[in-house]
């Protein structure tokens, strides 16, 4: 569980989150509003990326300025660019960082590796240098990169706006099928159809928390 | 040492090593130091990264070049180069760095004729009062020839201070938190 | 030059990177120690013969001296010009067996394994207060970056060119320094995301 | 009028772009195809940032090899990553850049400025550094930037992917009103449905080149 309590957040003197309180609980929530409206400023916040200027976020009940750490293996963050969150250069490495980070066994590692490229067809894949992969295949390697450290939570920025309809599909999927809760943030209306809840912000504030039958209509709406 | 450091000191020490894929000019062949754009990378480190994390960026960069990777201008490295006439200057980088960042954070808003200056002192006159005395030891020159022969840095070097003192404000005015 | 981890399962990928190292530690001194023309040849020939035993193309070792090619030409016609044509042809058959030398380690060394290995190596920095992990991690991003520095200054020309102006030191300098702070940024939180505990 | 004559792009030993001959003369013409098929490439040729490696590119009869400046002036182009484009740091001085360059009077540069921010809704972001926007303000700012020096051709690559309705809608409109040639390489096959031809590429090949109603059926067939 989530919770958002009174979150204001500033830089210098420019506010961009004001008074938000959530509480975030279902499986899949997306999180939709205008360009410079505070959504990426959001998402950083769960996992303590970005510490509110007022106010607490909690994670099952730890608070994101005192544990950052154990937050940040508890809700994976998976970025817009692949290309910044590629560390190591070469797939199977880069996979591992994460599990070497949390100290898992040499041989888990070896494991959930393997699981996780043949679950998004990558298993050839495994020795190639990760900077010549396409697209598609980037993000791919970031979601996985997260999903390997297994975390409870997972945010994602964007993550599908450079794919064409193939690579979309692919990524659509996985997601689609995570066990975990996801926090989504997308201008992908077409990602959202089966979300549970969605969360439309405007300038910084919440207008409008509902289903995705009701909510995106409005977004929609208070576009035109 | 937080993330955000080691990721810097890594940028500006490969930051560094790129700057040495420009031509360097070199005189006497080898035996005297080229004119080098990678001292530009020195000056940055210290002005944009600060102090610590700049120094610690150089050392790195000599690190490497001490282990034989072929970073300095033209594709050199290895223990050798610090046993010729470049040594000195390339052991005072990272003091030079280190001064240039101290001075920087006692005035982070400083004006170009206020930066200029501090930038002109580690990246001048700190590196040069340690790399001429080497210098001179190594090649067997009297002192005063080689003060001489390095007044032929001068101009080049002036011009490396000017850019990074440009490029510093403008990095500080694209991140005011930096 | 200096291309990151080519995959492989020759003697030289099998073999641990702290052998590695030292040899290019020794080989890039050794080079420097003994100023003569046949010994730099012998050497060129000797490293340059590693590149198939690594099943490596004589393609992979052009495209590391390839960048530096026009830099070589400078030395080459300046040493000439200087002190002749042997130590012209001296000077950069010399450079050309280092850069040879110190890409076959990278090519054939995985960014991770170099990591752990410096990791145990350096454990004797650990009283001095440094962390022989951080230090093997920014090693391994430095190495990274250099390649991603000359792409990202090949794009920042490519935006000013198409903007109108064809050539600055400070409109490339300004932006390329701007972008890879941005980039180093982002990274780090990349990074910490993934729950790297420095 | 440009004209692409046999031409093939290799980056060193990779073939991308494969014997492609084609002359665009259209009002709007749409790039479309697959992760990886040659569009950005094929674009970059368009105002010679890329020279063919063999084969010529010619813009109103010059060739990109040998007039590569004056072409720059006349083919605008927007990238894909706006991070590439913004030249200087704070927002206002990245508008102007361009419009120096070709020599604009002072008074023109600060009218066209203010028109432009105050039609993206961006005018109090005027002094904001640039590099810290959302995504899709620096999109939006990315094209502002071309459109302000009124280039006779537009090259545009993705440059609604981080946009958000409203601005995708204006940027759309903005594409519509153009009198210049627009050239559009995008996965967002909404945009395409009143251009005048759409060009598929698969692989660095053309594989269709027809009107929408008919070339993009053919692309979502051919991705499924
Ligand atoms: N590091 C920063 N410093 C200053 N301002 C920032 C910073 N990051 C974001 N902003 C500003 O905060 C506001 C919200 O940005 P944010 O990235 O959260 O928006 P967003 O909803 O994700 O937009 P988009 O849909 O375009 O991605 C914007 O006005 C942006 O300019
Ligand atoms: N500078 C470069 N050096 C080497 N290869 C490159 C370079 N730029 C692009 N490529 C390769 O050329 C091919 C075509 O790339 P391009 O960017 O043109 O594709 P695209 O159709 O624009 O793809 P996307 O839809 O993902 O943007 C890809 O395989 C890519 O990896
Ligand atoms: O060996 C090298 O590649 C570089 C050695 C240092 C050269 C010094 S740094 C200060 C001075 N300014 C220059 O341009 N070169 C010398
Ligand atoms: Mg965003
Ligand atoms: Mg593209």
């Amino acid at each position: 569980m989530i919770e958002i309590k009174n979150v204001t957040l500033s830089y210098g003197d420019r506010t961009v989150l004001r008074d938000i309180s959530l509480a975030l609980s279902e499986h899949r929530i997306a999180i939709i509003g205008a360009n410079g409206s505070g959504k990426s400023s959001f998402a950083r916040l769960l996992n303590g990326l970005v510490l509110p200027t007022t106010g607490d976020v909690l994670i099952d009940g730890q608070n994101t300025r005192t544990h950052g750490k154990d937050i940040r293996q508890k809700v994976g963050f998976v970025f817009q660019n692949p290309d910044n969150q590629i560390v190591f250069p070469v797939v199977e490495e880069d996979l591992a960082f994460g599990m070497k980070n949390l100290g898992f066994p040499k041989e888990d590692i070896r494991r959930k590796t393997d699981e996780i490229l043949a679950r998004y067809d990558m298993s050839d894949l495994r020795e190639h240098p990760a900077h010549l992969l396409s697209g598609g295949q980037k993000q791919l390697l970031a979601i996985s990169g997260v999903l390997v450290m297994e975390p409870a939570y997972i945010v994602l920025d964007e993550p599908t706006t450079l794919l064409d309809l193939r690579n979309k599909r692919r990524v659509t999927e996985a997601i689609h099928a995570l066990d975990q809760t996801v926090i989504l943030a997308s201008h992908d209306l077409d990602l959202l159809q089966d979300f549970d809840r969605v969360i439309v912000f405007d300038d910084g504030r919440i207008i409008a928390d509902d289903r995705p039958e009701n909510a995106i209509p409005y977004y929609i709406e208070s576009m035109s | 040492m937080d993330t955000k450091s080691i990721v810097y000191i890594a940028l500006f020490a490969a930051l560094t090593a790129a700057l040495g894929l420009m031509p360097p000019i070199s005189f006497a062949g080898l035996a005297l130091p080229p004119i080098t754009a990678q001292s530009l990378g020195v000056m940055l480190a210290g002005s944009i990264a600060g102090a610590r994390r700049g120094g610690l960026a150089m050392l790195l960069f000599i690190a490497l070049v001490a282990v034989g990777l072929p970073l300095l201008a033209g594709g050199r490295g290895g223990f050798g180069v610090f046993a010729g006439a470049s040594g000195g200057f390339l052991l005072a980088w990272p003091i030079s760095a280190a001064v240039i960042g101290y001075l920087i954070g006692r005035a982070p808003a400083a004006g170009f004729t206020l930066m200029a200056p501090m930038i002109a002192f580690g990246g001048i006159i700190v590196m040069y009062a340690v790399g001429i005395p080497w210098m001179a030891a190594v090649a067997g020159l009297p002192l005063t020839k080689a003060v001489t022969i390095m007044l032929a840095y001068v101009p080049g070097d002036l011009v490396k201070v000017i850019l990074a003192t440009i490029i510093t404000r403008g990095v500080r005015r694209a991140y005011p938190a930096l | 030059m200096l291309d990151l981890y080519s995959p492989g399962t020759s003697y030289l990928h099998r073999l641990g990177p702290g052998p590695k190292i030292l040899t290019m530690m020794l080989g890039g001194t050794g080079l420097f120690l003994f100023d003569s023309l046949p010994i730099a040849c012998a050497a060129f020939i000797a490293i340059a013969a590693l590149y198939p035993v690594a099943g490596l193309t004589a393609k992979q070792a052009w495209a590391q001296i390839r960048p530096l090619l026009w830099i070589f030409a400078i030395f080459f016609a300046l040493q000439w010009w200087l002190s002749g044509l042997t130590t012209a042809a001296f000077v950069v058959i010399r450079l050309a067996a280092l850069i040879l030398l110190a890409s076959l380690v990278t090519l054939t060394t995985r960014a991770s394994d170099m990591i752990d290995s410096l990791t145990h190596a350096l454990g004797f920095l650990r009283p001095f207060g440094a962390n022989p992990a951080k230090i093997g991690l920014s090693i391994s991003l430095a190495l990274r970056f250099i390649p991603v520095l000359a792409q990202i200054t090949q794009e920042v020309r490519e935006a000013q060119k198409t903007r109108g102006l064809e050539r600055s030191v400070i409109a490339t300098a300004l932006p390329v320094a701007i972008r890879t702070i941005k980039m180093a940024d982002d990274i780090s939180d990349a990074i910490e995301a993934r729950g790297y505990r420095p």
